[in-house]
């Protein structure tokens, strides 16, 4: 049995930094306050101590900056690993990822790449500042050329940020900061990879298909549990870990097993990726469908001010529901 | 290459040890004795806050300890029908322009009220995407201007923010469409952990008008009376349609970035000691004690003052607290849509059930 | 009768924007070369010398700076009409448009408003270069606190911009390029509103929804008229007109009656607006649908270079094998 | 406020009678005999490529005319190992760095191979987004000094670029990280329909420099001379770790912004005499002729020669047409995904059917 630690997201993701800086000396690591202060969620913590000024670099204030410089050692042969501080200052450098970043193999048929990874925490419930806590990643699953990855737990954190890191093309990777240190999970000390694109049946069941990603996972895991123990529903959970490319064949093959479908996110209802997943269980699986598939999602406000978040913020006993009117319609 | 320090010298009119370099410009006596009680009380404010925070009653904090004297002195020349648009750490200069100081715990607080201005107060909310609100400074007093108003508007921004492009954009802008607009940028030297060195190579952000054919100025932003003669100078300028300028205030963050920031993982303890030394506090009450006009009764009675000033505030807050979460639905639109409406009605069936 | 003259979505367009500086002194127009140029596609044109370089302004070549000062503009009482000079270069500007704009009245709980218009070229089919030809509207229709019109015909273009202006919220008002000066319609001389947030139900019909908006209106109202002379189908044809704040009761109405639903858009198909619209119908008329809602759509690649522009475009021929593949489903 | 134009005089070394001022610098008579012939070979291209998108074989091309000189001075002290990052304007300069000048074409006719540049050469694909470029740049530049390369980059785009936020980015990252760069400006004096003195309030584009605390430059961007020698030095300089540096190459857009734009709208037919008295090619031509290096008949020859080069490059640009649009989905990801590979069956069957 290989060495394993109980760690947090938070840690398992500094491993997973540490060890892409000691494999390849093309990785970089840049963005704000990622040097000597370890990043505003210590995610670089002791990076820069031990890899130097090179390596782990502390950048200006400017997020189109460090997205475009990124894109341009990307395609001189680096392996950037850019930190955006929160997500929500995303919008600043959407032109580096949307039209930049995304475009370079496609621009250049090929003969250019740009290998990167932008992580960025997202997600709310920490009491945040207004566009501290915004779920966007909809707004990237629109975008070709780019993968989306937000990983739940440690395990994952770990393996799907070296894929990442691995990868020929630019990975947008999303870290819930709700769940950074909120539990611990085993975590191999070696560089394992969890693959791109490929969703987790986290419990297979068979009454009802729940589906979600990122800080979602925590209500829909809660929520299966409370299934299965009050309402005796059998719950099938899909954490989809990758969104683009998504692996449709999983969600698919689930749901026509259990013909009904909730999706889980804290994005604002309309236009979120819950859309999307929704639009594409109708089209493949229609005819298994014996319900609507649901959505349980925020509401189409802005991210609320935070003394009013937790009443926001989709919660599990709204999955619950959800689940129960699926089951039951 | 240009020495940006040569070409901007500071400008300073009351030094470190209180004694004043020239005279006190458009200011008297009675302006430095009401604005030492107010900074003090605005000090007496800040580490409250920095407390309440500790104690759970609000959310991350971002104190102004160290940066009363420029953001007050930003603002020392602004009338009534002038415009403030500041940044989240200006709780000082937008108080002095009428929002009460019951706003920075809102703010910290995250409660809906933080940006409601009060009716008649020419002052953007604060909003926190770094250098965003300078290109809003630049729309207001560019309405200005188009409606022949003889208006000044301020807006304030931090070092970190120059680095943005939007600051860029905003000082182009203002300069090709000749806004009466005054750029005050609060240097206080961090930006979280990084030092000015590593976010621009230029010596200093005054050099930075050149670029875009404008004055610029470099003051002592721990000098209340220079940054406050200057402002009257270039807010009468610009109101007289001279403007836009750039003002670099020389300040410092006496405490950490925000509640949630620990310094002592990156800066130097003697930095912080010598600009302890440097504390716009300091050399006021050092002034006014020599010239006979402050005594220990007077600081005694200041605090007495302050302390129950923002016991009131506090108080304020709290009953403030108690408002309907609806209200979150019922400012995204001026009407609200149907759509919406159904999702509204829906939280507040969950409101009632969670008894909130 | 009133005064009416056939016009161009163009002149329509340029009719409006004349209108509104006509009638309001707080009207600003502001973007690159809508000055003396008169706009890249001369939808400004004129303007410039009837109202002088205060009220119709070149600004430099920023388009932060341009939605970020109209922010400004309109806090202060004025209502700027920016044009971003194609959509693909939203992206410069998002957080100005969803951090900022979006949010005035909910960050100052309604003390403040911004009352702007961000108008905008879009859509493909001009072979035009990179970037120039995006369509992107589906991001905004995630951003709550902004509306997202897109009129698709002289008529509508000129009512729908005049309401645009009016409101008190702000809009994004796309214009699809293609169809600028693609073919006239009788267009009313005196300034008429048509109200935002009403899709128009362009044809009635009882066999299957057809939806669409902007430039795919072309293909959809082709579509439609083959679909009766060769096949017999009698379509329902939706003309969202508004997509955000969408309405929903047209469209689930029209699917109640007809049971069967197609949504056409250029967009690339993962996360598009169309998806939002799929999800939705099965949502709330699940019962109705006697076929999944399909999806006619762009596919997911970055816009292609424009010499297969045509091929990867969807085209009246895919509007057409959709509704029968529904109607036969 | 700084006068500009003091602060950075104009650099010249060949003025517009074709007088020199000085010498050669690193140049030879050999060299400028080569460099007449080429941007003659240029300039037919450049025409010829205009007329093409008149007769409906290309789309919309946007002329380089009249900065010849600007872009083949950028380039001319550029070794196999060095970097350029260039706008898309940039046909000339691509050229010399072995793009061949099918890609102009290909990318007017939206040709799927327009940005495939030769496999070893160090050129990036053009991109429209204004100023984006500038930051690919500094990452580029970046890379290099990771690696301890001796390697110059060189960035280029258009004085509206300045405008951008992107630019000011990228000088500010780029000073701060002391990369090996060189930012060169093409102003042309437009952008579009937008005037300089309607983009910026600044006199000159070098003066910028000054607010990144870097070396700035304004040379005369019809004259090759001064570029190529003022490039020879900064090349070598960035290549010592000297960077980076901003010149400010001043010259003009002969034609119109692409075919799509008519000038006429909002340029003085007098302006542009003026400047195609000062048009790079002429005064190169007096000198060589001044010389006795170049009559009547080694103009023919260079026509003849360039004519021929050009129908190649037509030739050659006509038989690359037969591309399939299957590459269309070969090149979003460096794999395609499953999802994406149905996509791409159904778009095979669409192409199919329609005979394409
Ligand atoms: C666009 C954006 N990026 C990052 C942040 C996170 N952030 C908040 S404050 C700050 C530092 C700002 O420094 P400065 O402008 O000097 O202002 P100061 O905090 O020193 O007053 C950062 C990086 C932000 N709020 N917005
Ligand atoms: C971000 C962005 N905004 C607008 C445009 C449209 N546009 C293309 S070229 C141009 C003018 C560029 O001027 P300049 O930088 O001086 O370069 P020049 O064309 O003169 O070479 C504009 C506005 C664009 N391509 N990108
Ligand atoms: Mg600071
Ligand atoms: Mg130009």
């Amino acid at each position: 049995m290989p060495d394993m630690a109980k760690l947090t997201i938070a840690q398992a993701l500094n491993q997973a930094l540490e060890a892409a800086l000691m494999e390849d000396s093309a990785v970089v690591i840049l963005g704000e306050d990622v040097g000597k202060d370890g990043g505003v969620f210590r995610i670089t913590d002791g990076l820069f101590e031990k890899f130097g000024g090179d390596r782990v670099i502390d950048t200006p204030l400017a997020e189109s900056g460090i997205v475009g410089t990124s894109v341009g050692l990307a395609m001189a042969g680096m392996k950037p690993v850019a930190e955006i501080q929160f997500f929500g200052f995303i919008y600043e450098t959407m032109d580096q990822i949307a039209s930049q970043a995304a475009r370079v193999r496609f621009r250049s048929l090929g003969r250019y790449s740009a290998p990167m990874v932008i992580r960025a925490p997202f997600g709310g419930g920490v009491k945040a500042p207004e566009i501290h806590s915004d779920s966007l990643e909809a707004l990237f699953t629109h975008t070709p050329g780019i993968k989306v990855v937000v990983p739940s737990n440690p395990y994952d954190a770990k393996g799907l940020l070296l894929s990442a890191i691995d990868d020929p093309d630019p990975v947008l990777f999303l870290e819930p900061m709700r769940l950074y240190r909120a539990f611990r999970d085993e975590v191999p000390e070696e560089a394992y990879r969890v693959p791109l694109g490929k969703a987790s049946v986290v419990r297979e069941g068979t009454d009802v298909t729940l589906i979600g990603w990122g800080p979602s996972m925590a209500l829909v895991l809660a929520a299966a549990d409370e299934l299965v123990a009050q309402y005796d529903i059998a719950p099938e959970v899909v954490d989809l870990r990758t969104l683009t490319p998504l692996d449709e064949e999983t969600i698919v093959t689930s749901v026509q097993k259990t013909q009904r479908a909730v999706v889980v996110h804290e994005a604002v209802r309309t236009s979120g990726f819950g859309g999307e997943i929704a639009a594409l269980i109708q089209e493949k699986a229609f005819l298994y469908l014996e319900a609507p598939v649901l959505r349980v999602t925020g509401y189409d406000t802005p991210y609320p001010m935070t003394m009013f978040e937790d009443l926001w913020l989709p919660d599990t006993s709204q999955v619950v529901t959800a689940a129960l009117s699926s089951v039951r319609f | 290459m240009t020495d940006g320090m040569e070409m901007f010298p500071l400008i300073q009119r009351l030094d470190e040890e209180g004694n004043l370099i020239g005279d006190l410009g458009v200011l008297s006596l009675a302006d430095l004795k009401e604005t030492y009680a107010t900074m003090r009380f605005l000090r007496t404010f800040d580490e409250r806050a920095w407390n309440l925070q500790r104690q759970g009653v609000i959310g991350t904090y971002a104190p102004f300890k160290g940066q009363e004297a420029a953001q007050m002195g930003a603002v020392a020349a602004l009338e009534d029908t002038d415009w403030l648009v500041p940044t989240y750490r200006d709780w000082a200069a937008s108080y002095l322009r009428g929002v009460p100081l019951e706003h920075g715990l809102f703010f910290s607080k995250g409660h809906p009220s933080l940006g409601d201005i009060p009716a008649g107060k020419r002052v953007l909310p604060a909003q926190v995407v770094i250098a965003a609100q300078t290109l809003h400074g630049v729309g207001v007093a560019w309405a200005t201007k188009l409606r022949h108003e003889k208006v000044a508007t301020v807006v304030t921004f931090g070092d970190g923010a120059t680095s943005q492009g939007d600051f860029h954009e905003a000082m182009n802008f203002a300069s090709v469409l000749a806004v009466p607009l005054i750029f005050f940028c609060e240097n206080n030297q961090w930006a979280i952990s990084v030092p000015l060195a590593r976010q621009m190579h230029a010596e200093t952000i005054a050099q930075r008008s050149i670029a875009y054919g404008i004055e610029g100025f470099r003051v002592d932003g721990n000098d209340y009376v220079a940054v406050a003669n200057l402002m009257h100078e270039l807010s009468e300028r610009v109101r007289n349609g001279e403007g836009p300028f750039l003002v670099e205030a020389l300040t410092y963050r006496l405490g950490a970035h925000t509640t949630a920031d620990d310094p002592g993982k990156y800066r130097a303890i003697e930095e912080e000691d010598l600009w302890i030394r440097r504390d716009p506090l300091v050399r006021l009450e050092r002034w006014l004690r020599a010239q006979g006009q402050l005594s220990d009764e007077d600081l005694a009675a200041i605090d007495a003052d302050s302390e129950r000033k923002v016991e009131e505030i506090i108080a304020g807050f709290r009953e403030a607290l108690d408002i309907s979460p609806l209200v979150l639905f019922d400012s995204v639109y001026a009407t609200l849509p149907s759509t919406l409406a159904s999702q509204r009605a829906q939280f507040e069936a969950r409101v009632k059930e969670v008894g909130a």
